[in-house]
């Protein structure tokens, strides 16, 4: 099958040992072609069956998350989900890790993650209208903490305001768990005409296929092997496999792909993310059931004397691989020259179900697609769940000062202010971000209608760890209670599921329980998972991260003039609607304050939550509540001083009577802080006893200080700088 | 002591403003340009003795800081 | 009024730019690609913000060397409103029509947020509806806004009430600390000697509307209209 | 034909880039430095007969697009 232009490395069980496979992958390999792979071949096994591309460890278990309702369009298995949203629109939109490679090269490889999970949206047909990122990054003590930071957020700044999306929220964290695998796991949220969706199946023998954007270079090869693979001390020796972001170039490929979309030039679309035109070219193939050709001659090339294998596994970014319709080319051509983009016809659809690479003239790979994606090996991984501790009652509890823990949780890392972060991203470009980041959800109207997308992204691993099943409910839980409390109907979310090595059995345990999480919260509050994403083998030198499935969320708001904001009024009456149990396991109080690490996070009783959740929603809708923030991490004093310090105005509160100075810092959860004028009291009050809602009235807006009566008075000034100090110091110093 | 470090992108890695420019360039009419590469150059000064130690130290800081030795090479110049 | 908005590879405020003058007066607004020669016969061409061919070499210098902009300085130097916002007061420089060059930002980080500024002159057409000196809030969003001229230019451009905006505290006071980006004199927003070409740093068609929180840029557009009626 | 530009800032311009990194590599500990300036180098491959005909041509390249001499000095090496 090689001449002499073509010679390839040999091949045997050790090469693809080192690319990856499992010895009993390597065999069911030769089975499938009955003979031996050539190198090229085997590369592409490789890639495709790689963690990344094949979830083999996961598969069995994100099928259980298969719920759907019927305002999803579009479920997991696509580039991203779709969700209809009324008036013939539909909300696009997925969350993707970029872990890896954002440890080694932090800037370009948080760039490149922002690059990537953009072309999943417009790849759908969809105009993107917002981004948001989850990154977790070592205790701020390690040495090299800074530095990623540094990198990352200006990674994905560069990227985002270049391309000209607005990066509107998320989530910034610390934990030293994540010293040496720091995550960054990016979301861009698009907007689409709800019956103009493209997808990636190929369909039409005799279709040309068509590469557009930048030229391959040796970037990324063997990055999706990569990202399946563990950190050991020889990472140094993996660095040039970094890829460069080219934003410009993603903001032509966005305008050149959505002006093609406009015509009726697209039979299928499928961008090139891992594993590049491998995966991208079986994708839209196996999908269409059809085979398909590709000249290697025809791709577009940056660097000399590129191999078979290099340019099908390159990661080169900002590249789109599109099937059009046969007479069309000439079409597509004029748009492309348009902006300025390289294109070239490198092949055509067949109906041999095969996949045939040439090179000079010659084939170089001949495989067949149906049974490489069926026979992908799926495993049945062992697993074992978390064990639950309680070492609460060995520990002697502290006399606390509660003025002392507020300032000291205030200005604590993972809950100081992240404006350090978000003020480098352009979070107001396309003028529709009518609340960005810095509150409990983003919301972006839609094309200047009166409608808006809440967006927001939640998950705190320390609860996941603590209970994985307990703690995955919880994020989802609470992504749909920031949802509410802008004002907007939950509608649906996609995952990023981040661990360690699923080959160990607590790993797996963690990955199943919090998948369970995952289903029971979306499956009872109506709140179907539409999109996502896997990442294993978290780990350096064998210690795992904490387990992270990150969740991203996105409700709709059908009237701007009715939404929530993180800003109440002087004079008006301060409530807490929810249970008001003091629940401290897992808690900011416990880890800063107490540390008597208790593992048993709070509760989430979903029937309650789905109550009082839609109470308060009604209520934001018909104006009654303008000012609405969660509980969430940090407990009611912390949400409280948020508040103060957004509005610039204080408060004058106090505890339920009897009530010990830990309440204030509980993170029962189902809980929300509404504020209303005087008026209104006797109304919230009768209404809420009525159906049964615990509605409790803290306190009052009032004045230049949070003052709890004889227990504590901090200044806003204070209260402000404690907040808002730590990062741009920790960053600057 | 004075030193020049030049920084340049490592062969391979790809150079979107060294593509920006070679278009721009060709736009305004200048033919025969086959490829163009934007580097970074630091001038340092710096109070050393001599070069071997002022050397030693200045490929530090290129290794520390200066350099990002993921996608860049550097090369240093002492006068 | 009619008015055109240049569309260069990586502009990305020009859509803003539009709705603002759509929304504000109905304005027809011709949106123009910059391989074009030339511009139709507007009241307003307005060069808009976003990352002109990905801001590679420096910010500007490419769009400022693409053919509509010829026909950009034709029309600057015949008298034509020009309105370079961001990226395109960055192209105006470039293309020496505004003196100065804007550079990196002094702390070397791209930064978005509302900020303060004072209107230095209000006598041009574009500042005509505020008070002289009055003080209004509009938001910035850039990584290199940091204005730089010598020393000669700064006292030419001072001395001919060039500078109309700079960056200032809530209460006015013009400081180190209001000071987002280290430009010279706080400069925010430099127009032209004949009064025809404003480039500002802040975008003034992020806040016309009340749901952006600040309507302070709109009476950039409205005092053009106000001159366009006299 | 190979040709270096390098492009520095001219005397008394105000160099952010260079105060930052001159900040940066004295927090990481280094000393004696005095003064840090950032440049671009900028490298074309050109198909050019001779030397000074690349020169002239390079060095209208600088003055339309590749330096702002406003604020920027550059220098052509052409080996
Ligand atoms: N990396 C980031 N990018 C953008 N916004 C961020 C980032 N990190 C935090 N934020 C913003 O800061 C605010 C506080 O975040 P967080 O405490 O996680 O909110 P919550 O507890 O409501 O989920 C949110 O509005 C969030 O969007
Ligand atoms: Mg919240």
């Amino acid at each position: 099958m090689t001449n002499s232009k073509n010679r390839q490395k040999k091949v045997s069980p050790l090469t693809a040992y080192d690319l990856g496979l499992t010895i009993s992958e390597y065999n069911k390999v030769i089975k499938i072609l009955g003979r031996k792979p050539n190198f090229t071949e085997l590369c592409i096994f490789s890639a495709m069956w790689s963690e990344h591309c094949s979830y083999k460890s996961s598969k069995k278990w994100l099928k259980t998350m298969n719920y759907q309702n019927s305002s999803v369009i579009c479920g997991p298995g696509e580039n991203a989900g779709v969700i209809d949203i009324g008036n013939g629109l539909a909300a696009v939109f997925k969350m993707e890790s970029h872990n890896h490679p954002s440890y080694i090269d932090p800037y370009q490889g948080a760039a490149t993650g922002v690059g990537g999970i953009l072309r999943d949206i417009f790849t759908m047909g969809a105009r993107p209208i917002a981004n948001l990122n989850c990154i977790r990054f070592g205790s701020p003590k390690y040495t090299k903490t800074k530095y990623l930071v540094e990198g990352v957020v200006a990674g994905i700044g560069g990227y985002g305001n270049c391309v000209g999306i607005p990066t509107v929220g998320g989530e910034t964290y610390f934990n030293k768990n994540y010293n040496n695998n720091i995550l960054v796991n990016a979301m861009t949220v698009g907007i689409a005409e709800s019956n103009k969706i493209f997808y990636s199946k190929a369909s039409g023998v005799g279709n040309p296929v068509i590469y557009v954007g930048s030229k391959t270079g040796r970037d990324g090869i063997h990055g999706a092997s990569m990202a399946s693979a563990e950190f050991d001390e020889t990472i140094d020796s993996k660095r040039p496999t970094v890829q460069v972001g080219d934003p410009f170039t993603e903001k032509l490929l966005l305008e050149a792909c959505l002006e093609l979309m406009e015509s009726d030039v697209i039979i299928s679309i499928q961008d090139m993310g891992a594993a590049g035109l491998t995966s991208s070219s079986f994708e839209m193939a196996s999908k269409g059931k059809l085979g398909i050709e590709i000249n290697l001659d025809m791709v577009p090339q940056r660097e000399t004397s590129m191999e078979a294998f290099e340019i099908m596994l390159s990661e080169s970014q900002e590249r789109m691989l599109i099937v059009i319709k046969k007479g069309k080319e000439k079409d597509a051509e004029k748009i492309f020259q348009k902006w300025e983009l390289p294109f070239s016809i490198i092949g055509k659809l067949t109906n041999t179900g095969n996949m045939t690479l040439y090179k000079n003239s010659s084939i170089v790979a001949k495989l067949p697609i149906a049974p490489l994606v069926s026979e992908a090996p799926e495993y049945e991984r062992k697993w074992k769940k978390t064990s639950h501790r309680n070492n609460l009652l060995n520990k002697k509890l502290k006399k606390i000062n509660i003025e002392k823990s507020l300032l000291k949780i205030l200005s604590s890392p993972n809950l100081s202010s992240k404006k350090w972060v978000w003020q480098q991203y352009d979070h107001m470009v396309m003028t529709n971000t009518l609340i960005g980041p810095g509150s409990d959800a983003a919301v972006i109207r839609i094309n200047e209608s009166p409608n808006a997308l809440a967006i927001t992204t939640d998950c705190n691993p320390i609860y996941v760890n603590g209970n994985p099943k307990l703690g995955a409910k919880q994020a989802v839980a609470e992504s749909w209670r920031n949802l509410i409390c802008v004002g907007a109907k939950p509608l649906a979310i996609t995952d990023c599921l981040n661990f360690g090595n699923p080959e160990k059995p607590e790993i797996m345990g963690q990955i199943v329980e919090a998948i369970q999480g995952i289903k029971e919260a979306t499956e009872y509050l109506d709140f179907p998972v539409i999109s996502g994403n896997v990442s294993l083998y978290n780990e350096t030198d064998g210690k795992a991260i904490l387990p992270t499935p990150q969740i991203g969320a996105v409700g709709i708001i059908y009237d701007i003039d009715y939404i929530a904001k993180n800003i109440w009024k002087e004079d008006e009456l301060i409530y807490i609607l929810g249970e008001n149990e003091i629940e401290l396991g897992c808690s900011v109080f416990d880890e800063i304050i107490q540390n008597t690490g208790q593992f048993q996070p709070p509760l989430v009783n979903l029937e309650k939550e789905k109550k009082i959740g839609n109470f308060v929603l009604n209520k934001i809708k018909k104006g009654f509540f303008k000012t609405c923030h969660d509980i969430s991490e940090g407990g009611a004093l912390v949400a409280i001083s948020e508040l103060a310090i957004n509005s610039e105005i204080g408060a004058e509160i106090e505890a339920p009577k009897g009530s010990s100075s830990e309440w204030w810092f509980s993170e029962s959860q189902g809980r929300y802080i509404v504020t209303i004028p005087e008026k209104q009291k006797n109304t919230l009050e009768n209404e809420t006893k009525k159906i049964n809602i615990p509605c409790f009235h803290l306190g009052k807006v009032k004045g230049n200080a949070l003052q709890i009566h004889k227990e504590m008075s901090i200044s806003l000034e204070e209260l402000k700088t404690c907040n808002e100090a730590w990062l741009p110091e920790f960053m600057t110093n | 002591m004075k030193a020049k470090i030049f920084i340049t992108l490592k062969e391979g890695v790809l150079d979107p403003q060294g593509k920006a420019i070679a278009q721009s360039l060709n736009n305004l009419g200048f033919t025969g340009i086959n490829d163009v590469r934007q580097g970074r150059l630091i001038e340092i000064e710096i109070d050393k003795d001599n070069k071997p130690s002022a050397f030693k130290e200045i490929d530090q800081m290129c290794q520390k800081l200066l350099a990002n030795t993921v996608i860049e090479n550097y090369k240093i110049e002492i006068t | 009024m009619k008015a055109a908005v240049i569309i260069f590879p990586g502009s990305n405020c020009d859509n803003d730019a539009k709705s603002a003058l759509e929304k504000l007066f109905n304005a027809e607004v011709s949106m123009v690609w910059h391989t074009d020669t030339s511009i139709p016969k507007v009241d307003l061409v307005i060069l808009p913000g976003g990352f002109s061919y990905g801001d590679y070499l420096r910010p500007g210098s490419i769009a400022s060397k693409s053919k509509i902009v010829e026909d950009v300085i034709n029309k600057g130097k015949k008298g034509t409103p020009i309105l370079g916002i961001c990226n395109g007061f960055q192209i105006l420089t470039e293309t020496k029509l505004l003196p100065g060059v804007l550079i990196r930002n002094s702390n070397l980080k791209f930064i978005c947020e509302n900020t303060f500024l004072k209107v230095e002159n209000n006598s041009s057409i574009f500042t005509s509806r505020y008070k002289y000196n009055e003080i209004i809030n509009i938001p910035i969003a850039h990584h290199d806004g940091n204005y730089f001229a010598d020393e000669n230019t700064i006292k030419k451009i001072e001395d001919s009430n060039m500078i109309v905006f700079k960056y200032c505290e809530k209460n006015g006071s013009i400081s180190k600390n209001s000071n987002p980006n280290g430009s010279i004199k706080n400069i925010a927003g430099v127009i032209n000697k004949s009064g025809n070409i404003l480039g500002m740093m802040p975008h003034p068609e992020r806040a016309y509307d009340k749901l952006f929180g600040t309507v302070d840029g709109s009476k950039v557009f409205t005092s053009l209209l106000d001159k366009l009626l006299r």
